[in-house]
């Protein structure tokens, strides 16, 4: 209990914390998927925050190209399981936090499976499969969830599916034309790091209900000028049912199976 | 009607700029979007999305005279 | 030289960094001063990105209450040296980069030692005495620096005296009158971990002459609400000579010894 | 002349609000200041700067209806 005290201390002199706050953290179960660029400061600040249980879901392995921005990682750690280097390094920082990792990539049985175990999901991916993928689960299974995603220098955040707010499908309907990735098209360190970290922010606001929520907003930062817009969007339920419509095809498929 | 666009991600890079303050006979977004695929052929590869004044709005959303217009596509990099 | 180019992958597809900015990181060298909540993400995405020489300066250790936000230590490393810790965890990360740490607070003697051998200072502390030292020593040895600082969930950034632009006085002249820090007020990681994001990213920006570095601007952003605000400033040069005052005082002081 | 206030770090909560309009006989910065010191007592002892139209502004800057006015301390934690 003084460990508990010490180590949370600069929370229980925030309004937005305070006792009751740490409480609410310790208890809440927070789900990310993606140990890259923008989940590695997201499970930093989370698990350095105290919450209750992370699950950590990441198929991928470490290589060398991702040290420069996924700062659990070091280059000893290079082919070894993301999830599970991440989740060891976590308890370290932490050992007040339960930490489960999935080696897996996400699909939607696992989301389905996994989704319903925890109150908040951070989507810290880097494609749009993934995206679609985690907005249709969680809107399945009645979760909000943390998005973020960056192009070079460009980052944007929002928080879907929150208290009947509008989902990722109602800002960007699904669209058959390329989408980019860090891989093809490069970034810099510290451009995750303000994402994650803003990602990381805004889970911390979701879980202890502090005003502001980027619900049907979205955040577009550029970090060569540090200019920053909010875009508002309103749900649509023709698009939120569309992503139900991904239960029939598992159900289908399972069946067939 | 002049109107202020912005463009971000991969479209700043299509347009080989972040806004410019455009004269266009568009009186919808959908006119304005057909404007642009002409005058910038690559964008009509790129899924984006456009909010006018700080709002997401539909293909035929009207525009008026000093209107704010972003066109964005989704990030997938993370 | 494989490795080299594997690790910064990323690096070589952006047109602001490509081989020739790449190589110019490898020949940089920064000094952070304080490896705190600031400090930690800076250096991070400093070493990450293969900046040559990184020296750190900490005087303090770790303690429990630090690791919430700090996020290069881990619940083994209380009590131990913040700078040693730093820096054995940064060696794993990129064995490429020279690591210097220094385990001493800094003061005026130690500033004027260490300043000339870097290019760039980062300003990582959390108390105004050492802001104004910070300050003092790149007027006087002539080296830009970039400045981070947080109360409660704003922060601002700023670069001053790069390229004859404004220093932290042009600013904030000196008055004495109480300053708030983390301790006393308290902070949530995620705050650090934006505006220590944004200070790498700013730090990468001078290094690679990328247009846009925050001189003479102070850009403030508030993590409540994701406002940001930009402030302009011009060097004032009686503030500029009031920080060169330091070096008669530290004379002097030599001198009586 | 009716100004927009915006109050930074600690002053957000000696005034207790982020931002405010205010009406004002005040014509320069110092001026406003003073009344502003007499509104909120612990201003005083805040050692802050002061901005106009986000330009940093000096004591004797003349002030305009409309002006954006923000007042910002120092903030030293890290």
């Amino acid at each position: 209990m003084n460990e508990h005290y010490e180590r949370y201390q600069r929370h229980f002199t925030l309004t937005e914390v305070g006792e009751e706050g740490q409480e609410r953290l310790t208890r809440s179960k927070v789900l990310v998927i993606g140990a890259g660029g923008l989940g590695c400061p997201v499970l930093q600040y989370l698990v350095g925050a105290g919450v209750g249980h992370i699950g950590i879901v990441d198929g991928d392995q470490v290589s060398l190209s991702n040290l420069h921005r996924q700062t659990l990682y070091t280059s000893e750690d290079v082919g070894s399981d993301k999830s599970t280097v991440a989740g060891a390094q976590l308890a370290k920082l932490n050992p007040m936090v339960k930490i489960s990792s999935f080696s897996e990539f996400l699909n939607l049985e696992l989301a389905l499976k996994l989704f319903p175990d925890f109150d908040l999901i951070i989507d810290g991916t880097d494609n749009f499969d993934s995206r679609y993928l985690i907005n249709d689960a969680a809107v399945i299974t009645g979760r909000p969830f943390v998005s973020g995603s960056v192009f070079r220098h460009e980052g944007q955040v929002s928080v879907f599916n929150y208290q009947e707010g509008p989902t990722y499908r109602c800002l960007f309907p699904q669209q058959n034309r390329p989408g980019f990735g860090c891989a093809e098209t490069g970034v810099l360190g510290p451009v995750t790091g303000v994402i994650g970290s803003i990602m990381a922010m805004e889970a911390i606001k979701v879980l202890l209900d502090i005003p502001g929520v980027l619900s049907g907003q979205l955040l577009i930062l550029n970090t060569l000028q540090w200019t920053s817009s909010q875009l508002s969007f309103s749900r649509k339920e023709e698009q939120v049912a569309l992503a139900k419509t991904r239960v029939s095809h598992l159900q289908s498929f399972t069946h067939v199976k | 009607m002049e109107m202020n666009l912005k463009y971000f991600g991969i479209l700043s890079e299509i347009t080989g700029r972040p806004d410019e303050w455009l004269e266009s006979p568009a009186e919808t977004v959908g006119e304005l979007l057909e404007e642009l695929n002409e005058k910038y052929p690559a964008m009509k590869l790129v899924s984006c999305q456009i909010s006018v004044n700080q709002k997401l709005a539909e293909r035929v959303s009207v525009l008026r005279e000093g209107d704010e217009i972003a066109i964005l596509p989704p990030f997938s990099g993370g």
